[in-house]
């Protein structure tokens, strides 16, 4: 495809506030970048660091959470809770050689449906310039070095009828999903 | 009938785990009797060929620990599979990258640099760096090279069970071996250790308040500790609720934090992240300044939150870094 | 405090009182100022009009001196520069075109223009950053019993009312008011002087100051007091005419900041008072020696 | 994995919306795509899946395609996910098998580009199909309804709320910030547009609303503190000090004419303080409760001083002549503290009404600067016959040469003040335009003056509004459309010597004019509460832009907000005349009275519960529930959720450091799922 890329955004939107200013933009047809894909839960407390990593490394270039302001929250503190989270993930983030543009907190009352759509042109403008994340790319890049092998060993297995133990590769963004054991 | 056969190798490793099978102590006798170690590179002479000679699938188990980070590592891990009907990722490097996965924040060239020629400690005024081949009196021997990713064991062949730690604990060493040699086997995948997190049997658990908030993080070496109060209540980064138990909260019983070796449970996909989440929900300030003043006590997040994860974690490894 | 001056044209010319007023009462607060080095024209009166790149780029070239100078905040005292310098930097960001010239031009001169200095008037500077209060403690000479009639013209609030209302400013109003003057009411604060019609199209200008002079006079003010020095120089210049077209609407008009001076001790000479075409009557409660001084500097 | 244990049956639907989504995304498209992923059986695009047909499309193919899950792609799910879920349970499966896909107000209505729209929904379609692979079937929770209500503000629109609850057989507790109810609407001297006296109308009401039996009336207080949930609200009520004992005072107001003032002297509020009153005062004659109240701030009985907490302290310098005057009743209690009372609450219905603009913000007008210059409410009380003058209109600056008091005889009545304005409030006032007209005519009927109105347009859309208008057009009275410049006394003509000048842009006229006048009324526009935005938090709702309180939706939740059980009526959500504050405040009083006779109400399941087993007993998520939901079990070593009191925000799961935590609806699997299927389409 020869598509010009554009930034994919994942973004995590409070039940409260910020997803129904996204409601409201769409009410005043407000229009913005359309590469936003918007997840809705109850609190931005919810957000989990996991799904923001997660979201990187299924190939998102971007992560915006939208939360209520402070003082706002529906759950009276749940956005602290989230923004103390944010102020060390995005430590983290830039000591993993992750840009500071691709993860934003923003607080976006009900009544703000113009901040959504102010908020996600910027960021999408900012992704531009920044350029693609393409973690799953990359993973695939750095995994060259051992595919070479497996693949020969895999080569050599056709031929050397009888071996059944093909060594399938566990794909290592998906976590092992080992059962309980206790012992 | 024959002996199970049994292998034990090591990989990118530091030896502890080494140190384990010997810690089995008496134990180990009852383990030799029943099983035929047919590769031990620390403690017996066995050749590459002799192996490689053996049916496939003809062992029964390999114990392997260390992490992958050479083509001669990542080749043994290949034919060790091959060979083997149980491959067991033991200890942390293995199982989570461990230690030498913390090299990811670095490309190859930095660790070569500075292990040849910045370090300290390193007399090389010729800047030598190991070559993958050189000349030798008409023969070309040749070394393995060193990949630019460390990795953990199954991110390079499929694993049936992880034994954590760093190093495993003997008796928990002796859980799988006993598992595997009555054929008493859990789920293909497992991490044999409870899962449920250090807290559980934690010497300390009862000490730590229902409303623990932080206004501060120390390090070990910046505070003087109760020796019974719970680490975190302390201000002391403690990865315990984060971490699987089964080491009997070794660290914690000797003075020190729980520092993640582990692994997560079954439930959390990466640790570190979940930890971060964990402790900064409960940072006590709420306005930005404030809540970085109290994070500034966790001055390097990827070296706490990480310790043995980073291989394994969600990012694998700095994401900007070569790997030309 | 320390500020960058940025006297303008008309301060070094025309409306010198202005500033041989304005400094010394500055200094006698405690305000640093330090001349811009090298400046050069604000980009006002036609230029703006007939292209607003080019005037951008004149007025840009002043803040980019400044900025290279690492100034924190520009005082502009002259209305017509305060308002360009200002303006400038509302165009720069509101249109590209006009910030690519910027852009282009200081290049050709090894300048960059990357952030806004703050450029300030000295009425916003007295009021925000000194304070009525100190202001009060200096005054060693109030102007008790003087009836004056505050008079900001068109450029200092408008369209940008950062520091005052736009309507109904105050600021002057409070200073003098600290100096221990009396304010007269007056509605037409902001009215239009007649600009620069006093000479392209006399019987529109003149009328404009005309109406302003003799409002004041009506409401029983003995001086205007002004901010600009276009205001100053139309409301000071065309007394004969006004007389001959209307009726005689004789009032004096000076720099507020004069008033400052006269009332900090500092002579009429010393503020310049002398320029003025209609002379200002001696205060009362100036001393003897100044009272002279002020009536001979009138004459 | 779900899949494995159980055989996923998905149905998938996408919704035109008429034009509404159809036009920017390729439905048929959308469908085909999904038909294409796993676990999907059936995939439709239907034109209006809300509709009857639409709903029961779903219900007949969960029954012939043996469905176990149904996702919609249509509006947003704040608006139709309960109708789905209600379809879904209607097929026979548990409701919470259902998804939604939100591809209108967060894509077809933002996008423009047909091709971007459609992957866009393509992509959230993907994630709902397998996010819905993991829902599980849930039970959904009721919450019992406490039968009493709280209303909040005493103005008409909570006076009104307050009675049609009462009527309904519920205790109400009607709480006012003022010493009497009656509100804005108390204060004006006539209605538009059939000229009722607004007292005549208002006082039986409120004499009504203080003689109820099932309504406790609470003047003079504020609420304090909310907490709870729906049904189930706990507030606290602060009961400021009148200084009077309620039970005791009769209302014969001896006192006051006792008072050791032997004139009223101080700046009357109810008058806008054209009027003056005694420290012991009623502050209007028909107020509500017809008690009176102490102004420690003049009363002579107290200290200039407060005590370190701000209260009034008692000096006993008075001779206390009021406390003679009313004798044995004992009424008059100077040593009253402020007071809290807890009460208990199902349903909330906040009407705390408007303020109005502040004219001295627009200088240009002379509000402030020329005694002449009048507000809108100012002049209400001007011509009302129980006002300040009896309803004589007298200048407030100039006498006749006689001495008496002048009256005017014209006067300028400027619209529009600080609305439609970017500088002040954007917004139309919505009620400026008919006031305005109702204030020209009974000025004009006063004093036979003549009357301009400035206005910028006439906005008379009511039932017999446009009729005023034109009445008023017969009458004489002067329309001026223009936005008016300045109000000044600058006089240029004789003519305009000792008048104020209103100088306009007459546009269609097309020339400058300078009106002069001897009166100038503002017609200042409405404003939220200057407290609006405390009002808010207390009550967990959320304000608009402007500041006024945010209905849940526009239409077809008006009188909701986002707080179940709490309802909003009249101008505090924004400005309305009379009629429409009453429509509203009976609205929101049915609201209250579905949730209160239904009992109960059903609440999302979305709760979280700990993975006992796998619980460490960490504690670390304990502090973290604004609910204290999670409490430590000491003898199990573990963290335990208590159900009822979880709320669902979610925030312990997203913290629980072993992962230990599931909140339902939301948990991590579901979520992961969804954000690897976002990103699985590019």
């Amino acid at each position: 495809m020869t598509k010009e890329w554009r930034p994919r955004i994942v973004a995590f939107f409070c039940n409260w506030c910020t997803y129904t200013a996204a409601d409201l933009a769409g009410v005043s047809r407000m229009k913005y970048a359309s590469n936003v894909r918007v997840i809705r839960l109850m609190c931005s407390g919810r957000v989990d660091p996991q799904f923001v990593l997660d979201a990187l490394t299924r190939g998102a270039d971007g992560v915006l959470i939208g939360g209520c302001h402070p003082g706002d929250c529906h759950y009276a503190e749940g956005n602290y809770k989230m923004l103390r989270r944010f102020q060390l993930l995005k430590r983290l983030l830039r000591d993993m050689g992750i840009e500071e543009e691709r993860v934003r907190l923003e607080w976006i009352s009900a009544a703000e449906g113009d901040k959504v759509k102010a908020v996600i042109n910027e960021m999408t403008d900012q992704l531009l310039k920044v350029g693609p994340l393409g973690l799953p790319q990359r993973f695939e890049e750095w995994d060259k070095e051992v595919t070479r092998l497996e693949e020969e060993i895999r080569g050599g297995d056709a031929a050397g009828a009888g071996c059944a133990c093909a060594a399938k590769l566990q794909k290592p963004a998906a976590a092992s999903k080992s059962e309980v054991a206790h012992v | 009938m024959s002996k199970p056969k049994v292998a034990f190798y090591w990989c990118a490793s530091c030896g502890g785990c080494e140190e384990t099978i010997v810690d089995l102590a008496e134990d180990i006798l009852g383990i030799v009797e029943k099983v035929d170690i047919v590769l031990w590179p620390v403690a017996m002479d066995f050749k590459y060929k002799d192996i490689e000679a053996m049916p496939d699938k003809s062992i029964a188990a390999t114990l392997l620990n260390g992490a992958i980070r050479t083509t001669e590592q990542e080749e043994m891990a290949h034919m060790l599979r091959r060979k083997s009907q149980y491959l067991i990722a033991y200890g942390a490097c293995a199982h989570l990258g461990g230690i030498p996965g913390l090299s990811n924040q670095f490309s190859r060239e930095h660790m070569l640099k500075f292990n040849y020629e910045d370090a300290p400690s390193m007399a090389n005024p010729k800047k030598t760096r190991p070559q993958l081949k050189f000349a030798d009196g008409g023969r070309e021997p040749t070394l393995p090279e060193l990949h630019h990713v460390v990795r953990t064991l199954d991110q390079v062949v499929e694993v049936d069970y992880y034994v954590p730690g760093c190093p495993p604990t003997p008796k928990l060493t002796n859980v799988a071996v006993t598992a595997l040699l009555e054929n008493r086997l859990p789920p293909k995948g497992s991490v044999i250790a409870p899962d449920i997190a250090l807290c559980d049997e934690c010497p300390r658990k009862a000490s730590k308040p229902v409303n623990t908030s932080f206004t501060e993080f120390k390090r070990p070496h910046q505070k003087l500790m109760d020796p019974n109060l719970c680490l975190l209540a302390q201000g002391i980064v403690c990865m315990g609720p984060s971490t699987r138990s089964g080491c009997e909260a070794a660290c914690i019983r000797g003075g020190m934090p729980c520092t993640g070796c582990f692994g997560p449970t079954s439930r959390v996909r990466d640790q570190g992240l979940k930890i971060l989440s964990s402790l900064c929900s409960n940072v006590a300030p709420k306005e930005n300044g404030e809540i970085d003043k109290v994070l500034e006590g966790i001055p390097d997040p990827v070296g706490t939150f990480y310790r043995y994860g980073l291989a394994k974690s969600l990012m694998r490894r700095k994401v900007n870094l070569p790997v030309k | 405090m320390k500020y960058s001056y940025y006297p303008g044209c008309s301060l070094k010319g025309q409306g010198r009182a202005y500033e041989e007023s304005l400094l010394p009462v500055m200094r006698h607060l405690g305000i640093e100022l330090e001349e811009l080095p090298d400046w050069n024209c604000c980009g006002a009166t036609a230029y703006m009009a007939v292209d607003e790149g080019k005037a951008c780029v004149a007025a840009s070239r002043n803040l980019a001196i400044a900025e290279k100078a690492g100034l924190q905040q520009v005082l502009a005292p002259c209305s017509a520069c305060y308002l360009v310098l200002n303006k400038t930097q509302h165009l720069i960001h509101d249109y590209p075109q006009i910030k690519s010239a910027v852009d282009r031009a200081m290049t050709s001169v090894n300048l960059k223009y990357s952030t806004d200095i703050p450029v300030r008037h000295p009425l916003d500077v007295l009021i925000s950053d000194v304070g009525v209060d100190a202001i009060k403690q200096k005054v060693t000479h109030p102007l008790k019993g003087l009836k004056v009639a505050p008079y900001y013209g068109c450029q200092i609030v408008r369209p940008y009312a950062t520091f005052d209302d736009q309507f109904n400013p105050t600021s002057m109003d409070r200073i003098l008011e600290a100096l221990g003057a009396t304010m007269v009411q007056f509605p037409l604060k902001t009215k239009c002087c007649g600009g620069s019609l006093t000479g392209t199209l006399p019987e529109a200008g003149l009328r404009l100051s005309y109406i302003i002079l003799k409002e004041a006079i009506k409401r029983g003010a003995d001086v205007i007091a002004t901010v600009c020095p276009l205001c100053l120089f139309n409301l000071d210049s065309f007394h004969g005419k006004i007389a001959a077209k209307w009726e005689s609407a004789r009032i004096p008009t000076v720099y507020f900041t004069q008033l400052m001076g006269l009332a900090f001790g500092m002579t009429a000479k010393q503020m310049g008072l002398q320029r003025g075409l209609v002379p200002m009557k001696p205060l009362a409660s100036a001393p003897a020696c100044c009272a002279a001084r002020t009536a001979a500097a009138a004459t | 994995m779900q899949s494995t244990k159980e055989n996923i049956r998905i149905g998938f639907y996408v919704c035109h919306c008429g034009h509404n989504i159809a036009a920017m995304v390729d439905c048929a498209d959308v469908a085909k795509y999904v038909k294409g992923l796993p676990n999907v059986v059936l995939s439709r695009d239907y034109k209006y899946m809300c509709s009857d047909p639409g709903q029961e499309l779903i219900q007949k193919d969960i029954r012939e395609y043996k469905l176990n899950r149904v996702v919609v792609a249509s509006c947003s799910p704040l608006l139709h996910e309960h109708t789905f879920r209600s379809a879904t349970a209607a097929g026979g499966l548990n409701p919470y098998y259902f998804h939604m896909v939100n591809i209108r107000e967060h894509d077809s209505w933002v996008h423009t580009d047909r091709g971007e729209a459609t992957v866009k929904a393509k992509a959230l379609a993907h994630a709902a199909i397998d996010r819905v692979a993991f829902h599980k079937a849930l039970e959904t929770k009721t919450v019992k309804i406490n039968p009493d209500a709280l209303v909040v503000g005493g103005g008409i629109a909570g006076i009104h709320a307050a009675m049609t609850l009462a009527n309904a057989g519920k205790k109400v507790y009607l709480v006012e910030r003022e010493p009497s109810i009656g509100g804005h609407m108390a204060k004006f001297d006539k209605t538009f547009p059939t000229l009722d006296c607004a007292a005549c109308i208002l006082t039986p009401k409120m004499s009504e609303v203080g003689a109820h039996p099932n309504i406790t009336l609470w003047s003079y207080s504020e609420v304090a503190q909310v907490d709870g949930y729906v049904g189930n609200y706990k507030v606290r009520v602060k009961r400021k000090p009148r200084y009077i004992s309620e039970e005791r005072c009769i209302g014969c107001m001896d006192c006051i004419s006792a008072c050791v003032f032997k004139e009223p002297k101080f700046e009357d509020e109810f008058n806008e303080g054209l009027g003056k009153r005694k420290p012991v005062y009623i502050p209007f004659p028909q107020a509500t409760p017809q008690i009176v109240v102490i102004d420690p701030n003049v009363c002579l009985n107290f200290k200039r001083t407060k005590g370190p907490d701000g209260t009034p302290i008692v000096s006993d310098r008075c001779k206390k002549t009021c406390v003679e005057a009313c004798g044995d009743k004992n009424a008059i209690d100077f040593t009253q503290k402020e007071e809290i009372k807890e009460i208990e609450v199902g349903t909330i219905i906040v009407a705390t009404g408007f303020k109005t603009f502040d004219s001295k913000r627009v200088p240009a007008y002379g509000y402030g600067i020329y005694k002449n210059v009048y507000t809108a409410l100012e002049i209400e009380r001007l011509v009302n016959a129980s006002g300040p003058t009896g309803g004589e209109v007298i200048l407030r600056e100039g006498k006749n040469p006689d001495g008496s008091p002048k009256h005017p005889k014209s006067i300028g009545i400027i619209h529009c003040v600080g609305s439609r304005d970017k500088k002040t409030n954007v917004w139309c006032s919505r009620v400026c335009c008919m006031y305005s007209m109702k204030l020209a005519h009974l000025l004009k009927e006063h004093t036979g003056a003549e009357v301009y109105n400035f206005y910028i347009d006439i906005r008379a859309p009511g039932k017999g509004y446009e009729e005023f208008y034109n009445k008023l057009l017969d009458e004489g009275v002067h329309f001026i459309r223009g936005r008016v410049g300045e109000v000044t006394d600058w006089a240029m003509t004789p003519e305009e010597e000792g008048k104020l000048v209103i100088r306009v842009e007459d546009t269609l006229a097309g020339y400058v004019r300078r009106i002069p006048v001897d009166m100038v009324v503002l017609s200042s526009g409405l404003e939220p509460q200057a407290d609006a935005q405390d009002v808010r938090r207390l009550f967990n709702m959320s304000c608009g832009t402007e500041g006024f309180f945010l209905e849940r939706h526009p239409k077809l939740a008006p009188v909701n907000t986002f707080t179940d059980g709490i309802f909003i009526a009249g101008a505090c959500q924004g400005p309305r005349d009379i009629p429409d504050t009453v429509a509203q405040a009976g609205a929101a009083a049915a609201e209250a009275l579905v949730l209160i006779d239904k009992g109960f109400v059903e609440q999302e399941p979305n709760t979280a519960f700990i993975l006992d087993e796998e619980c460490s007993g960490c504690k670390s998520c304990i502090p973290l529930c604004p609910y204290s939901a999670i409490l430590y079990d000491e003898t199990r070593k573990k963290a335990h959720i208590n159900e009822a009191l979880c709320k669902g925000c979610g925030t312990c799961v997203a913290a629980c450091p072993s992962g230990s935590i599931v909140q339902n609806l939301f948990e991590d699997e579901q979520i992961f799922s969804e954000i690897q299927g976002v990103l699985a389409y590019d």
